[in-house]
């Protein structure tokens, strides 16, 4: 059970899982979470490699990986929290209507 | 094989177990024990100073520290860096601590900016 | 439930517990011993000395009680064991119950009164007996429109996490329950999750003054983590590992503390911070938001959040002498032998009573070390409640942003000179190793 | 007239603090009080943006009487008992007070053994309720040993007292005409011995709270009171003299036996929390200079009391006394129409001036100066209830 | 739940059996169990903090040193009122703390118990004639010890509390 | 055992997952997303990447998972309800979902990537050698990083500034 | 340098204080002594002497049932009643003596000072708490009772810190 | 017994008196009685409609810059209330024993009084209280309402003479 194609089919749910949530979503939150997960099945993926070459180079790349989201996830709740004070609002499409 | 390390942290997840066991069975035996009185609802109130509760008790309050918050998610991920440098502190030619000085000294310079930044309390 | 006599006395109490252990008792022996022997009969078991431990064996123990010894060797080797009693929950909550009597007592001493003192005939020592006790029997009051589950679970949480912490630390060469490879980092993780618990619970109490509090929880350990994980960044660098019993055992030839000292004052500073202890109490400051994240516990939930805090208390303590006060190492203060000519008698009894085979006089000296250090670092952080107000906090977060960080990082720098101007470190005057 | 448009104007800015109702939203009340261990018998609700305090109204009157009320129904003695439960603590002063009201009502003097009894009984209540507000600060500031000591220290000045008077705290020692009873024998050296122990537990004190840097980053330069709105605001005893105005009943209008003693009095210029929490510690030094004074110049005998009928009448006409009390000047304006009984009595007490800078200081800060602030202004609600 | 799985097998015979032994279990642990419980609270009242009127300074002042009420578990530290199983009615109930005081006593958890301490809590004491005090707290909360003074000495609170002791020592436990 | 722990995790993290898009309320979604990356990380653990999977609960529970609820708790009550979706766009995100699942076991089975195996001779990676590769091979990549943090938390400041902070800072004196 | 010489002062202060005298009364052990019987009236000057104002004491044979100490009282806290007693004595015709409800009393001692026979005293007795309002109602026989006295600590001062004895 | 000095001071301060009360006489000729003048204290009774121009004056030209206390005592066979104001001087060292007593009536069927917190901000708490203890309306007060009373407080006022206590 314990194989890389199971890692990977594990991750391949997760991203489908955040695809849903991007596609479904409109709540800004929701949508850093989806990008979240699907961030995380990919770092999954690439260590599931790492360790199967065996190279230390993957998790070099997912602790790089890591760190850009972490700096990502601050970034973009800074700009949800701007967008709720503009809008009193944290759903994206309640901006768009907004802005017309 | 994959999933020998994983052993070692084993023990962690035994602790927690214990943790778990003893607080739900402290809870579960307080259950027993205590006697439960429901006569009234003011009990249940939150508590506030023996008023009546005004507002929400869970309001959007917000102290005005919010910027540190977003500063330790960044410099968090700073420290992981710094101690994998640490650990291989030792084993690496010594030229190599010149780009973690240039890493640290950027990190500096932002967290000197940001600490003004934050110092200037008006970060919601 | 029944009435009480009206002649209630301690001598009755102690009988009643007594007529209860004797009650247990019985009700084992009929019930478990059945399912011993089946154990014993149907089951494969372990390997003892040689022997596969049968039930001959087991009665031949009862014979010679000096052959369970190997059994114990077997049982105190295995996982379970050091996570549920030595190194790990246990002794752990030993150590906290005892942290909380001598805090009552020596701050009692400090502030020239006396203290609990009748709770159990001598000096109040069942005092926290007393408090488990009603507590347990108290009534837990969940407010109206709290969050139902995170209220109940984030106090549980709370004490397994702390336990979690615990299971990291060595108390010995070889006697800690997890050794993990990147121990340090892993205590860092999992205390990283204290201000997620506390932000959660103080939300699930649907109140004001818990979520006041629940946010200053969040502000300060957020404050303070980063000081506190770039305070033992030396230690890391002289270890050359991330492994806390490495890192104990690099100190063999100095402490680390007199490298760093300022490096073991920000650690011990941020522990307090950590720990929400008086200096920094902020988040139960009563004068200010009641109890804090604290105002809506009641009963059993109480207890458990102050259970896990003594226990993170122990941990934290424990850090601290294995980063900076040089883990176990002491002078050797126990004999090789616990009984001299114990192991060459043939009196079985006596050979129990020395523990032959148990007994390691190093490391029963490293297990005495570390306890006496745990206990100085503990004393030390009691007397600091007793001597200082609460700090603001403002002056929290400039102090955690702007001063310990600062002072961390000199403390690195010189360390770094001091390598690099080769007097300690590999091919250093003072090697490490 | 546009001068005094302006100084009105001024006004208004010094006792209201109106939120814009825009920010309102953003806000979360906060009541502190009655059962809150950050303020006793009183609430406050405060308004928070995030840390800031941006509004306070008070909420007086949890232990409101009716004091004022019953001295109307009550003749001039049986007054004393309920007159001194307001400030329990600092019951010789209230009733010092009240006393001197009704002797210049009446128009008798106390013989000079009574008066200096009374003194001396003024002073160690002074000592013992600054010790207890002290050890209340500490509680306040989180500091459990700054609980403890004077706490302790406090009981070696209670014990005096109760050898003296009969009461720990409520002596009802003071009636018009003089004191209840002479000193016990042996009274003087242990008065001496306790005191100048005390005075060397003082400097312990300062050790511990007083020079402790939290403590000082905790209160310096926090709740500035400045000269100009001290005297504006009418504020009174330590919180005045914090404010740089030497202004002290004891020395300005000496009653009893005050103008034949030698003492300082106290003030300091910075103005914040920490001279407001750091005058009545010097007070009380001052104090014990004052007691050993006392006892030092003290008559060896003589009476103590001016016997008065028991339901003297006191003549038409009104009189205003008053006295340095441990929280500042503590007068009574008594109003009589000619029956046994006070037409009106009015209780000015220190801790009801004192709390109008509340809000003034409030406004403005954290939320964690709250209690160094609150508790510096060294009001006892009760006092301010009657 | 052991109920609902032995009942629709055979309601009859196991049923009773089982309800024997529990039946011998309960005496069997209750009145140890009870024992322990009631000496848990008998060495640990923690009261609440709730200062009505003037007797707070002898209530503040029994925890001092001298009279240190930590000797007998008595806590005072306690912020909220959650945590504490005993309020001591601290004199004066005035008829604006009133609601208040009954808040606090319906806002804490049982098992819980009051004490009046001084003459107004018990009577009204002084103010007995006073438009706005009420004539003892017994009116509002139930009373288990009254501790008469003005202000009681410490002492008297304490020996207050040896009785409120021995009335919880001889209390069911729930 | 692994595979039992591998199952676990599994169920754990998908769960805790899909929780994360669908629990009503958002805090919920939050901690949900906490429970999630953990189980990445004791995916981590499995695969002998310990270091990375510290990394990963120290920055993802420690310090992500904190900061979404935290902005959780500052958004106002009634927004943290999620609101529902249209039915067509449920659909439409499941359909797209599931295709790309299809697609992607599609490619799984018909590659080679199944048989692929993890070599057990070989021993796990260690710290240094990740330590060794970041400061040597990696040192550019590393002050870029620094740079991308830096801008990040420099940005991310600016943003949450306050516009009312003028008339916020003086408190009325 | 300040601040860490602060600190410095505060441990050395604390921990100096480990070594201090404990001061606690340990009270149901150890009783207090005071001065004197308890707070009692000087026929001859006029004015009181010191001592403990506690729970009253009255002497039958000296009270005359002259209503003056409840009449004092009236104005204060309406404690004493006057009620009928079996006894006889021949200086009091009515048979009626002062009843004190404790749970009134303010312990002022006012009553004392009124009472032109010298016959109520107050005492050290303190220890009045009960558990019904009933119990705190003292008739005239219960307060014709001597409590017995057997405080003997007080407070000592010695190089060590202040403690009872 | 009383000293030389104290003498002296007694004579300073009715000088004082003299000064303060004669300068206010002059100001306001018949609208202002001297009712007594005794050491250290005097009290002078205005008509109500000067007050505040009184209490102005009094400020900027003496000195006197708080009030000591403020109250009202009620009068039922006149049918007034009496409003007193205690002033004191916290800049003036002359002044520091010295307390004036301005007071002034009103009737008892429609008390109003002037307020004069604009002049003394510290009388902010005394006249709320005073207005909730006698009903005396402070035109120009900010907070003319319940202050130590309860909030569900609806008898009359209870410091007015014809409000009885029970059983007395
Ligand atoms: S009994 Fe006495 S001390 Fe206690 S509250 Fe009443 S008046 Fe105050
Ligand atoms: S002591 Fe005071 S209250 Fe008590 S009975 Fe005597 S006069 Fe009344
Ligand atoms: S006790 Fe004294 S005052 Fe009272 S009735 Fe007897 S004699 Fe009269």
């Amino acid at each position: 059970m314990n194989q890389p194609s199971d890692f990977i089919i594990v991750a391949a749910v997760l991203i489908s899982i955040g695809i849903y949530g991007i596609v479904v979503k409109r709540n800004a939150l929701r949508l850093i979470i989806s990008i979240e997960l699907i961030a995380n099945a990919v770092n999954l993926v690439i260590v599931a490699f790492s360790r199967m070459l065996p190279n230390s180079q993957g998790q070099v790349f997912v602790l790089f990986s890591i760190a850009i989201s972490a700096a990502e996830v601050a970034v973009g709740l800074g700009i949800m929290i701007i967008a709720y004070r503009f809008y009193k609002d944290i759903d994206v499409t309640e901006y768009k209507n907004l802005k017309n | 094989m994959a999933g020998e390390t994983a052993s070692q942290f084993l023990p962690i997840l035994y602790l927690f177990g214990f943790g778990i066991v003893a607080g739900i069975s402290s809870v579960m035996l307080s259950r027993l024990l205590s006697q439960r009185r429901r006569y009234n609802p003011i009990k249940f109130l939150p508590m506030e100073c023996g008023q009546i509760p005004t507002g929400e008790g869970r309001s959007h309050f917000m102290m005005q520290y919010y910027s540190y918050i977003l500063m330790f998610v960044v410099f968090d991920v700073m420290l992981i860096f710094l101690y994998a440098w640490a650990v291989t502190f030792t084993s690496v030619p010594k030229e190599a601590t010149l780009p973690m000085m240039g890493f640290l000294g950027i990190m500096f310079a932002a967290m000197g900016y940001a600490l003004f930044l934050a110092g200037k309390k008006g970060i919601w | 439930m029944g009435a009480l006599n009206s002649e209630f006395r301690f001598g009755n109490f102690v009988g009643s517990i007594v007529q209860l252990v004797l009650f247990i008792l019985a009700f084992v022996t009929l019930l478990v011993l059945p399912i011993i022997f089946f154990v014993l009969f149907f089951v494969p078991l372990p390997v003892v000395d040689g022997q596969v431990l049968t039930p001959y064996l087991f009665f031949s123990m009862m014979v010679d009680p000096s052959r369970t010894i190997p059994v114990m060797q077997f049982l105190i080797h295995t996982d379970l064991f050091r996570a549920a009693v030595f190194p790990g929950f246990a002794f752990a909550a030993l150590i906290a119950a005892s942290t909380i009597f001598i805090e009552r007592k020596l701050l009692a001493k400090m502030q020239l009164r006396v203290g609990p003192l009748y709770a159990g005939k001598i000096e109040g020592i069942f005092q926290l007996l007393a408090d488990g006790l009603k507590l347990i029997s108290k009534e837990i009051i969940v407010p109206s429109g709290a969050d139902k589950v995170i209220f109940w679970l984030a106090p549980i949480m709370f004490v397994s996490t702390s336990a979690a912490v615990v299971a990291l630390i060595p108390v010995a060469p070889g006697w800690v329950a997890a050794d993990v490879d990147v121990g340090l980092i892993a205590v860092f993780a999992i205390l990283g999750f204290f201000p997620l618990i506390i932000l959660l619970f103080s939300w699930a109490s649907n109140s004001k003054y818990p979520f006041i509090g629940g946010l200053r929880a969040l502000h300060q350990m957020v404050a303070f983590e980063i000081p506190f994980l770039l305070s033992a960044l030396p230690a890391v660098i002289f270890a050359g590992s991330l492994n806390l019993s490495n890192i104990a055992l690099s100190q063999n030839i100095f402490w680390n503390i007199l490298v760093m000292p300022v490096n073991a004052f920000v650690f011990f500073i941020s522990s307090l911070a950590e720990l929400e202890r008086v200096p920094f109490d902020l988040p139960e400051a009563e004068s200010e938001i009641v109890a804090g994240w604290l105002t809506e516990t009641s009963g059993m939930i109480f207890g458990l959040i102050q259970l896990g805090n003594y226990l993170k208390l122990y941990a934290l303590a424990g850090l601290f002498v294995i980063l900076f006060l040089g883990g176990w190492y002491g002078p050797q203060i126990f004999p090789p032998e616990l009984i001299p000519g114990a192991s060459t008698s043939d009196v079985s009894l006596l050979r129990l009573v020395a523990l032959e085979g148990l007994y390691n006089p190093v490391t029963i000296n490293s297990i005495f070390w570390f306890t006496v250090k745990t206990f100085v670092v503990i004393l030390l952080m009691l007397i600091t409640r007793g001597i200082n107000p609460r700090i603001r906090i403002d002056i929290l977060l400039h102090t955690g942003w702007y001063k310990l960080i600062v002072l961390t990082f000199i403390n690195l720098f010189v360390v770094l000179t001091l390598i690099y101007g080769g007097i300690l470190g590999p091919g250093g005057l003072i090697s490490v190793k | 007239m546009s001068s005094l448009d302006e100084k009105i104007e001024e006004a208004k800015k010094l006792s209201m603090h109106i939120v814009k109702e825009s920010e309102e939203e953003k806000l979360m009340t906060l009541s502190v009080g009655p059962q809150h261990p950050g303020t006793g018998h009183f609430r406050f609700i405060i308004k928070l943006d995030g840390d800031y305090i941006v509004n306070v109204d008070l909420d007086l009157g949890y232990v409101h009487r009716g004091e004022e009320k019953m001295c109307e129904y009550r003749n001039y003695f049986t007054n004393i008992p309920h007159l001194e439960r307001p400030v329990i603590h600092d019951s010789a002063n209230i009733t010092y007070s009240y006393s001197l009201a009704v002797e210049d009502l009446i128009g008798i003097t106390v013989p000079r053994r009574g008066q200096f009894l009374r003194a001396l009984t003024s002073e160690l209540d002074r000592i013992n309720y600054t010790l207890y507000w002290l050890a209340i600060y500490g509680i306040f500031l989180g500091h459990s040993t700054m609980f403890m000591w004077p706490a302790a220290d406090r009981e070696l000045v209670l014990d005096l007292l109760e050898r003296l008077t009969g009461h720990r705290i409520t002596h009802a020692f003071n009636i018009p005409g003089g004191v209840r009873n002479d000193m016990p024998n042996n009274f003087k050296e242990k008065c001496l011995s306790q005191i100048n122990y005390l005075e060397k537990r003082l400097k312990e004190y300062e050790h511990i709270f007083y020079n402790n840097p939290l403590f000082r980053q905790r209160t310096e330069g926090v709740g500035v009171l400045s000269k100009e709105d001290a005297i504006k605001l009418g504020v009174t005893g330590s919180v005045l003299r914090a404010s740089g105005v030497p202004y002290d009943i004891r020395k300005v209008e000496p009653y009893d036996i005050y103008n034949e003693i030698d003492f300082n009095v106290q003030y300091m210029k910075t103005c914040d929390s920490f001279a407001r929490a750091y005058i009545p510690f010097l007070d009380v030094r001052e104090s014990c200079h004052i007691i050993r004074e006392l006892l030092d110049k003290m008559p060896e005998s003589g009476d103590v009391r001016e016997k008065l009928l028991s339901n003297i009448k006191g003549p038409p006409g009104e009189s205003f006394k008053r006295v340095e009390s441990g929280r500042g000047a503590l007068s009574y304006h008594l109003v009589s129409d000619g029956t046994s009984r006070p037409y009106r009595v009015k209780i000015s007490t220190g801790s009801f001036r004192n709390i109008i800078a509340l809000p003034f200081l409030l406004v403005g800060s954290k939320l964690g100066d709250m209690p160094a602030i609150y508790w510096s202004l060294n009001y006892w609600p009760i006092e301010a209830d009657r | 739940m052991l109920k609902q799985l032995v009942n629709p097998v055979n309601p009859s015979n196991f049923n009773i059996l089982v309800s024997k032994l529990s039946d011998v279990l309960v005496k069997a642990l209750d009145e140890p169990l009870g024992y322990a419980i009631n000496w848990g609270r008998v060495w640990s009242l923690w009261p609440v903090h709730l200062e009505t009127a003037c007797c707070s300074v002898e209530f503040g002042g029994s925890s001092d040193p001298r009279y240190d009420v930590e000797r007998f578990g008595i806590l005072e530290a306690f912020g909220s009122l959650r945590q504490c199983d005993l309020i001591v009615v601290q004199g004066t109930v005035t008829r604006k703390m009133a609601p208040r005081l009954r808040m606090v006593y319906d806002q804490m958890p049982e098992p819980k118990y009051v004490i009046a301490m001084g003459a107004c809590a018990i009577t009204g004491g002084l103010y007995l004639d006073s438009y706005n005090v009420l004539p003892g707290c017994d009116g509002i909360i139930p009373v288990d010890v009254y501790v008469p003074g003005c202000p009681p000495r410490p002492e008297t609170l304490i020996q207050g509390t040896f009785l409120l002791q021995e009335k919880i020592k001889r209390s069911k436990i729930k | 055992m692994a595979d039992a722990m591998f199952i676990g995790l599994s169920i754990l993290t998908i769960g805790s997952a899909i929780i994360s898009l669908e629990s009503r309320e958002l805090l919920y979604g939050g901690i949900a997303l906490a429970v999630s990356l953990l189980g990445i990380a004791g995916f981590f653990v499995i695969l002998d990447a310990t270091f990375v999977a510290m990394f990963q609960i120290a920055v993802y529970v420690g310090a992500v998972a904190v900061l979404v609820i935290f902005t959780v708790m500052l958004v106002r009550s009634p927004n943290t309800v999620t609101k529902r979706e249209t039915v067509k766009r449920k659909i439409s995100g499941i359909i797209l979902s599931l295709a790309f699942l299809a697609l992607f076991g599609a490619f799984i089975g018909n590659s080679a990537v199944s048989q692929f195996s993890f070599s057990d001779a070989v021993p796990a990676v260690d710290i240094k050698e990740i330590g060794r590769e970041l400061l040597t091979y990696y040192s550019p990549v590393l002050i870029v990083l620094a740079f991308t943090l830096a801008g990040a938390i420099i940005g991310a400041l600016a943003l949450a500034r306050r516009e009312d902070i003028e008339e916020k800072n003086e408190p009325a004196k | 340098m300040n601040t860490a010489s602060g600190f410095i002062r505060a441990l050395e202060s604390g921990t100096r204080h480990l070594f201090v005298k404990r001061f606690t009364l340990r009270y149901p052990e150890q009783k207090l002594k005071f001065v004197g019987d308890g707070y009692q009236f000087d026929p001859k000057k006029g004015v009181g002497i010191a001592g403990l104002r506690g729970r009253h004491i009255l002497f039958h044979d000296k009270c005359t049932g002259c209503q003056l100490c409840s009449i004092a009282c009236e104005g204060i806290a309406e404690a004493i009643a006057m009620v009928k007693v079996d006894e006889q004595w021949k200086q009091n015709k009515k048979s009626i003596m002062p009843q004190i409800d404790y749970g009134k009393c303010v312990f002022c001692g006012l009553c004392v000072d009124a009472c032109p026979f010298y016959a109520l005293y107050m005492t050290n007795d303190y220890e009045l708490s009960s558990y019904t309002k009933q119990h705190l109602i003292y008739t005239p026989s219960q307060l014709a009772i001597k409590p017995i006295d057997n405080g003997e600590v007080e407070i000592k001062i010695d190089s060590r810190g202040a403690s009872h004895g | 017994m009383e000293r030389k000095s104290e003498i002296e001071l007694k004579k300073k301060s009715l000088l004082l008196s003299k000064d303060i009360l004669n300068s206010v006489v002059e100001k306001f000729g018949e609208k202002v009685n001297v009712i007594y003048d005794k050491r250290n204290r005097s009290k002078i009774m205005v008509d109500p409609e000067i007050i505040v121009e009184t209490s102005i004056f009094l400020r900027d030209n003496h000195g006197f810059d708080h009030v000591e206390s403020a109250s009202g005592t009620d009068y039922p066979k006149e049918d007034q209330i009496e409003i007193n104001y205690h002033l004191g001087s916290y800049v003036n060292p002359d002044l520091f024993p010295y307390v004036l007593v301005l007071s002034t009536k009103t009737s008892r069927s429609d008390p109003k009084s002037n307020s004069l917190i604009n002049i003394f901000p510290s009388v902010e708490y005394f006249e709320r209280e005073t207005y909730e203890m006698l009903g005396v309306y402070f035109i120009g007060h900010p907070r003319n309402e319940r202050f130590l009373l309860p909030e569900d407080w609806a008898d009359i006022p209870p410091l007015r003479k014809d409000f009885r206590l029970k059983g007395r």
